[in-house]
């Protein structure tokens, strides 16, 4: 879980979210310079916005897969919460911040059950998590057909604009990263975690309780992916059954980006949430930069592909090549 | 004394086929219990059983007097019963601080606190792991470290029952030494410790009482020193061994042009200008501390490793580029049994007809059919001259004893009539009478002119079977032994010599 | 809790012949699907419709075969939507060129070109060990944008090879074409797996790449061949799906990676690789049609049929769990 | 007093006007489409290009951006909020889902960007939408069905496919209900319902499957995509139907060619034009009533005359309906094609 430190050669390895971090920076250098208007509050807001919405999705998926487990249902938790939201996050105050609370209890269910999918009904994740997604997406569905529906305004505003310049989005990520880290890293929950992912066997011998910090995971992943839910909600004012898709698969590929391991027990959420900005920014210089627009859905996924494939690149540099079959 | 632990008439079965049948045993606090047997015997058996991972079929454990039922590993751990499993229980993405401190049990959700750490640190420095950084990974620590961390996690639990099965197997005789000092200490503080191990030499060393298990019966407990080496054995095996060593046989003439040489093989993680000779019917030993580089050199001539210096040269002429595949091919011909037979031997859930003919299926027409070729032949006679116990081909490797399992890897090497044999610690974990078969059937090949390459942490073994033995220290070979220099004491003294002197250059 | 041995399914012989408990169960399942279904509509039980349901079951059966040999190897292939349109594509603009040279290898083209994007997703899983699911799911991202490229992001020009309309749509002494090529692929798979060299390797490096690398076996080689394989035959399935459709059109392959993948799963082929029966694949393409089809013949809104489906195939892998583990 | 009230003639449920203070040309415009995966969208974005190409209308524009980003409505989200952020003076949108865009119009109006929405209009009273009553181009193609089944069967009963659009999008919502205010007057009429995603090949796919499933219907309405529809139909070898469908040259072609009875009924893709016509005139300083609905092009398929309706010389995926001549001189098809089908500036 210390992804810094000296390798046994002596050599210093660079921290993998160091190398995350840089390669955001020179993409959002590159995408400030060719965005017409420069730096200006309002292109950080709009930035910091697309940004937080995938960096929930890939917090959700970064708790599933850090116990070794992968979540295809994360667009379908989304779609639901989002649609969830559309019914609940109206009215008073009071009945608005009732709504969140439930719309976040429907997403943590929603975990739950793919938790319980796995664990207690030992179903590998991958195909317990498509088969209750498929059921998610017919529940969202049948909520609301069509999109529509009401979300508070002034909530929106609140989180989609900004505070004396620096986006609330970014704001709202710095706490959540903040207030996920410090358990995460520091008690013996969020270790657990680490283990699990590590050795499953080698948990249980330690004495873990392997079941319950594994359901916990997965009702953690329920809980971000409502997040990300409701913040669509706020983003779009509306109830949309059909959000989820593509953000189950970027999800994953943002995760892998921020150096999350799918083999689990490696990463972190920050690593996660600049795997999301990374992807995010990417597709917003595409829109900018003088490509012809039917290339640009080529050179996004080239640029993916790269992507992926330079945090790959250690493997090639790999001594001994039974490392590549750990 | 007073016992801390009672067995009663306690059986287990593993789908009806008994593992431990009707056993009656009691273990003391503040003594070290060995518990002796061949493979398969039940113990394993025995000390999940008291751990809480597996639950028994019948008669009753009692602990402190008060009958007890382990559902999972935490009750055992509630009552202060820590066992030490092969490398079972760390955690190799997690630094060596969080596996220490998840073993201490505390809160789920409070957040650890410096003293804790301390703690951390100071059961770490008590097993001589005090080298070992807190914030590694345990992946990128050598085995040896790794198991002075498990054995320092077992510690810092504060055990009053711990329980090593085969803890020690990777360990050479410097390393149990440090961990026999901390198990004498735990004992005179009063804890109980019963300990698992294939090493004979080990159970004289340390231990208090000996039981001895056959076929999953309790056969006889006595005091250590009572009985000697040999009426051990017989207990265990049921009738007396005529011999754990075949006498030995002379070497190949060093006139001989050897097979396979290396010259100034070097890789950047590990290896620093070693130079090796092998001649046809000869056993040559890779000794000293452990992780010193033998293993590195075993992998660098199968292939496995990338980006090695120097040059191999096969028959007299050079080798180059070489991988498994291009080590085993004809002409070439060299096999390598690896060290951890469960990972890189085997595949443990295919069948043993299966993983028997795994290395000869390139010999067949590429991609085509399996129909029976030369090698199936010879793995029908190996199966036979290694004696090895299988109900079927088709059952899944798994089934097999350590001891039996390590023989089909043997064999499905051996069937491709290879010309160099690599072996890396073959004999970890495998019983006297097992290990005693194997000994003699390194011999015979021997003399039939192959060429082998010993790499073992067993001394024993490498002063009784080779020829030559190198010695390593750090990725160098420091020391060249042959004929009758090579004694136990002059054996740990190169590997400790060489250690203190280029400690001190 | 059994936790110390890793074994899954209890027994190590992978190389029988025999119809595994999945088959049975399947079996059974479609027999009650096409029961419940008579109650509504007595016409399901008719020759032609079932005939009818093998014909589209081939195109599904036959990608879900590709679909199973990287599953045996417990990796995953999520470039099938887009290996389907892809090769699609440039099958029928090739045949529709008006040129009768390159309308001659449309089909050739087609299948080379699954080969091709097949044998790419290998190369970066074997050399690069890029997680397949992330690889993949780039390699499709880039397919995309060739094909949005290539298209003008329009309705792809072109017709279809006259060849693939008569496999797709004709029948041979009343059976389906489509059904008869499955059954040739299918033979041929099957003998791959149960009677080659490269089978066995198939199965063992789903159990352990290290072991057979130690084994001295072409680990990376035996990957990309299987990707390739897979690619090759998600091109027949999308070829098929031409002739079918009479046309290659944009999006024609999204609908079928969930599918293809459950029909794979609940055939008893592991997720994890190393172990699963063709019969298995066989069976579970028939039962995922059969389903899909009797859902949208009682006109179950889209809604009740994505939770009818996710529903469905939770409980087999369910029942399939509890039945495997006493 | 609204602007050319010929071409931009008000709903007739329009409630207001809409009017912004003028702003000095030549102007930053981009078209932000959603899905592009059928002739329509193209010829769309063909029609967008060339109004700006002619002379007059290509002094008014210093930048012209047009951009597809797919059926999601979080990226076309991100595209207007990225033009928004990049100081564009106007942006021309069809959009993937009608309730999602309030918070952009927000957004925009506080940036002072003038926002147009066409064919997939946004259910928005504050931006202008230019369409056509797309509820009442569903009830034409339902009715036209249900009379061809009376008229061959004398009552109407029996079963009908209906080949829905892309879901989520307005006019699949409007049309579909369009159709079923129609339908579901019928208690002995059973409605079939695929999924066609307004694509031919979809739709060949779905009317196969539908037939494989269902047998033959008594008659088939199809959003758009209909070639797939009929083609699916002659290799089913079913029956000749009335049929409710669009208008697509092909479509057309294939209609007279079976004989079909029924109708056909499309909307101009050169609506693009004029919802970019709108966003112009908005910045000029002049009014448009907010909710624009312009005639709906169809035709009885018994009246279709081959060189006026439909084009046997050009390709099928040529969109018969080229323009509004109340509006603007008809785009001739050399100008259409002559523009890249590419989404470039
Ligand atoms: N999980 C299991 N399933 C079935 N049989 C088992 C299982 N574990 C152990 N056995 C069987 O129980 C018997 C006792 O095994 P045990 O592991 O206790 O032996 P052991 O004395 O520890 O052997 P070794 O010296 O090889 O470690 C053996 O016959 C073994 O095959
Ligand atoms: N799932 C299983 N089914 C049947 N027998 C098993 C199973 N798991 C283990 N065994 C048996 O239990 C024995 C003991 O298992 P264990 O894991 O202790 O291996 P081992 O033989 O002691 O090898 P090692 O030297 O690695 O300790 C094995 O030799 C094997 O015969
Ligand atoms: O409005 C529809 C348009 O959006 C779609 O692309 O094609 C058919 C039209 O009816
Ligand atoms: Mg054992
Ligand atoms: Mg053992």
């Amino acid at each position: 879980m210390t992804e810094t430190g000296i390798s046994r050669s002596g050599k210093f390895k660079v921290p993998r979210v160091v190398i995350s971090a840089v390669l955001l920076a020179i993409l959002f250098a590159f995408y400030i310079t060719i965005q017409p208007r420069g730096f200006s509050t309002y292109v950080m807001t709009i930035w910091s916005n697309q940004g937080l919405l995938l960096a929930l999705a890939a917090i959700a998926q970064f708790f599933v897969v850090l116990v070794r487990g992968i979540d295809l249902s994360v667009g379908p938790m989304i779609a639901l919460t989002n649609v969830a939201a559309s019914h609940l996050l109206s009215g008073s105050l009071g009945e608005v911040a009732l709504g969140v609370l439930l719309v976040m209890i429907v997403g943590t269910g929603c975990g739950l059950l793919n938790g319980l999918a796995v664990v207690v009904g030992r179903i590998p994740p991958i195909v317990a998590t498509l088969a209750l997604g498929s059921l998610y997406s017919g529940v969202a569905l049948l909520l609301r057909p069509t999109p529509g529906g009401d979300i508070d305004e002034t909530l929106s505003d609140a989180l989609t604009y900004d505070v004396y310049g620096v986006p609330t989005a970014l704001i709202a990520l710095a706490i959540i990263l903040v207030l996920v880290a410090i358990p995460l890293r520091r008690s013996r929950f969020g270790m657990s975690l680490y283990a699990i992912g590590s050795s499953r066997d080698a948990s249980v011998m330690t004495g873990i309780r392997v079941p319950q910090v594994t359901l916990a995971a997965y009702a953690l992943g329920g809980f971000f992916a409502s997040l990300a839910g409701l913040y669509i909600s706020m983003l779009t004012l509306t109830g949309d059954p059909n959000i989820g898709p593509s953000y189950t698969l970027n999800s994953i590929a943002a995760v892998v980006i921020g150096g999350v391991a799918l083999s689990g027990g490696v990463g972190s959420p920050l690593g996660a949430a600049l795997g999301a900005f990374i992807l995010k920014t990417i597709s917003a210089l595409m829109f900018f930069s003088n490509l012809p627009p039917l290339a640009q859905p080529f050179f996004e996924g080239a640029i993916l592909a790269i992507a992926i494939a330079l945090g790959s690149l250690g493997m090639l540099r790999v001594r001994s090549r039974l490392e590549r079959f750990l | 004394m007073t016992s801390l632990v009672e067995f009663s008439a306690v059986s287990k079965t593993y789908g009806g086929i008994p593992a431990l049948t009707d056993v009656s045993l009691t273990i003391e606090a503040g003594a070290v219990h060995a518990i002796l047997g061949e493979n398969g015997a039940g113990k394993s058996t025995l000390m999940k059983l008291l751990a809480g991972v597996i639950t028994p079929n019948g008669g009753t454990i009692k602990v402190d007097g008060v009958e007890r039922h382990f559902a999972t590993p935490r009750d055992a751990t509630a009552l202060g019963i820590v066992c030490m499993f092969q490398e079972l229980s760390l955690m190799p993405h997690l630094t060596v601080r969080d596996n220490l401190l998840l073993g201490d049990g505390g809160p789920m959700l409070r957040l650890i606190r410096g003293a804790a750490v301390k703690a951390v640190r100071a059961s770490l420095d008590s097993v001589g792991g005090s080298h070992i950084g807190l914030s590694s990974l345990v992946s990128e620590l050598p085995l040896a470290d790794r198991q002075l961390v498990e054995i320092a996690k077992a510690i810092h639990r504060r055990p009053r029952l711990l329980i090593l099965d085969e803890a020690t197997a990777a360990l050479t005789a410097e390393r149990v030494e440090t961990v026999f000092a901390v198990i004498r200490k735990l004992r005179d503080e009063g804890c109980a410790i019963l300990f698992i191990s294939h090493r004979m030499y080990e159970i004289d060393a340390v231990a208090d009482r000996v039981s001895v298990f056959r076929n999953g019966r309790h056969v006889e407990t006595f005091a250590a020193g009572t009985r000697n080496r040999d009426e051990m054995i017989g207990l265990m095996v049921g009738q007396p061994l005529t011999e754990l060593f075949p006498p030995r046989v002379a070497g190949p003439a060093m006139s001989v042009a050897p097979l396979l040489s290396g010259r100034g093989l070097s890789w950047e993680r590990g290896l620093d200008a070693v130079d090796f000779d092998v001649r046809p019917g000869e056993i040559i030993g890779l000794g000293g501390l452990d992780g010193q580089g033998q293993q590195y050199l075993m992998h660098a001539v199968f292939g496995v490793l990338k980006g090695v210096q120097g040059t191999l040269t096969l028959d007299g002429k050079p080798l180059g580029g070489v991988t498994p595949r291009r080590a085993k091919a004809p002409g070439v011909d060299i096999a390598l049994v690896p060290e951890d037979r469960k990972t890189e031997g085997l595949i443990l859930d295919m069948s043993i007809g299966e993983n028997l003919s795994l290395a000869g299926l390139s010999r067949k027409p590429y991609g085509l059919t399996k129909a029976a070729g030369p090698a199936d032949v010879a793995v029908a006679r190996l199966t036979e001259r290694l004696e090895i116990k299988l109900k079927s081909l088709d059952d899944p490797v798994k089934v097999l004893s350590g001891g039996n399992q390590q023989k089909v890897v043997l064999a499905k090497w051996l069937a491709l009539s290879p010309r160099c044999l690599l072996l890396m610690d073959p004999t970890r974990g495998i019983d006297v009478r097992t290990k005693a078969q194997i000994y003699r059937l390194l011999q015979e090949l021997a003399g039939e002119g192959l060429a082998i390459i010993l790499q073992s942490t067993d001394y024993e073994e490498l002063i009784h079977l080779c020829h030559r033995i190198y010695v390593f220290y750090r990725g160098r070979v420091v020391r060249e032994m042959s004929g009758d220099e090579v004694t136990p004491d002059a054996l740990i003294a190169a590997a400790l010599n060489a250690h203190s002197n280029t400690a001190s250059t | 809790m059994s936790t110390t041995s890793s074994s899954t399914t209890g027994t190590g012989r992978m190389a029988s012949w025999g119809v595994d408990r999945s088959v049975v169960i399947l079996l059974v399942a479609s027999v009650v699907v096409l029961a419940g279904a008579a109650l509504e509509s007595p016409g399901v039980l008719s020759v032609n419709y079932l005939l009818q349901q093998l014909q589209i079951a081939a195109i599904v059966g036959i990608l879900a075969t590709g679909a199973m040999l990287v599953i045996l190897l417990g990796q995953i292939d999520l470039s099938v939507p887009l290996t389907i349109t892809g090769t699609a594509i440039l099958a029928t603009s090739l045949a529709g060129s008006g040129n009768p040279t390159l309308a001659f290898i449309a089909i050739p083209a087609g299948l080379a070109g699954g080969l091709l994007i097949g044998a790419v997703n290998g190369l970066g899983v074997a050399i690069f060990r890029i997680p397949a699911m992330v690889w993949t799911l780039a390699v499709n991202a880039m397919l995309l944008g060739i094909t949005v490229f290539y298209t003008s992001g329009a309705k792809p020009a072109g017709a279809p090879p006259s060849l693939m309309v008569f496999l797709a749509r004709e029948r041979t002494v009343g059976i389906p074409n489509a059904f008869l090529l499955w059954l040739v692929v299918g033979a041929l798979v099957l003998f791959m797996l149960r009677r080659t060299v490269f089978g066995n390797y198939i199965y063992a490096l789903g159990q352990s790449p290290r072991a057979l690398f130690l084994a001295g076996a072409p680990v990376e080689r035996i990957i990309v061949g299987v990707f390739a394989l897979a690619g090759l035959l998600s091109s027949l399935g999308g070829l098929l799906l031409v002739g079918y459709a009479n046309q290659a059109y944009q999006g024609m392959g999204d609908s079928y990676l969930m599918p293809v993948i459950a029909a794979v799963v609940l055939g008893g082929t592991s997720i994890f690789g190393g172990s699963g029966n063709y019969s298995g694949t066989f069976m579970g393409a028939i039962f995922i049609t059969l389903l899909a089809s009797v859902l949208s013949l009682m006109q179950v809104p889209d809604a009740l049929r994505q939770m009818v489906f996710g529903g469905i195939i939770l409980a087999m892998l369910l029942i399939d769990r509890a039945r495997r583990t006493p | 007093d609204t602007y050319k009230p010929e071409c931009f003639s008000p709903a007739k449920d329009n409630q207001k006007t809409i009017q912004y203070d003028a702003k000095k040309g030549p102007y930053k415009i981009a078209l932000v489409n959603g899905y592009v995966g059928n002739d329509w969208r193209i010829t769309a974005i063909q029609s967008a290009k060339a109004w700006g190409a002619r002379p007059d209308n290509a002094k008014q524009l210093s930048e012209f951006k047009v951009i597809s980003v797919g059926n999601d409505s979080a990226a076309q989200i991100a595209a207007i909020d990225n033009y928004i952020a990049a100081g564009y003076d106007a942006i021309v949108i069809n959009a993937v889902n009608p309730t999602a865009f309030d918070a952009v119009v927000k957004r925009a109006q506080r940036a002072g960007v003038v926002l147009v929405t066409f064919d997939n209009v946004l259910d928005s009273d504050k931006i202008v939408q230019v369409n056509e009553d797309q509820f009442d181009l569903g009830r034409m193609k339902a009715q036209a069905v249900v009379d061809g089944i009376k008229a061959a069967k004398g009552d109407v009963k029996g079963q009908v496919l209906e080949i829905s659009g892309l879901p989520g999008n307005s006019v699949d919502r409007d049309n579909h209900e369009g159709m079923h205010s129609v339908l579901d007057q019928y208690k002995d009429l059973k409605v079939v319902q695929v999924v066609g995603n307004w694509d031919a090949g979809t739709a060949e796919k779905g009317t196969a499957d539908a037939i494989a499933t269902n047998g033959n219907f008594d008659g088939v309405m199809v959003q758009e995509g209909a070639i797939g529809a009929l083609h699916a139909m002659q290799a089913a070898k079913h029956p000749v139907v009335p049929i409710g469908v669009d208008a697509g040259n092909g479509t057309r072609q294939l209609a007279v060619e079976g004989k079909y009875p029924g109708i056909t009924a499309a909307q101009a893709p050169a609506m693009s034009a004029l919802a970019l016509e709108a966003a112009v005139v908005l910045l000029n300083g002049k009014a448009l009533p907010q909710k624009v609905f312009l005639p709906i092009p169809n035709k009885n398929n018994a009246d279709l005359v081959s060189g006026k309706d439909y084009f046997p010389d050009l390709p099928p995926n040529f969109y018969t309906t080229t323009g509004y001549p109340q509006c603007f001189p008809v785009f001739t098809p050399q100008e259409l094609l002559g523009q890249d089908a590419q989404n470039a500036e």
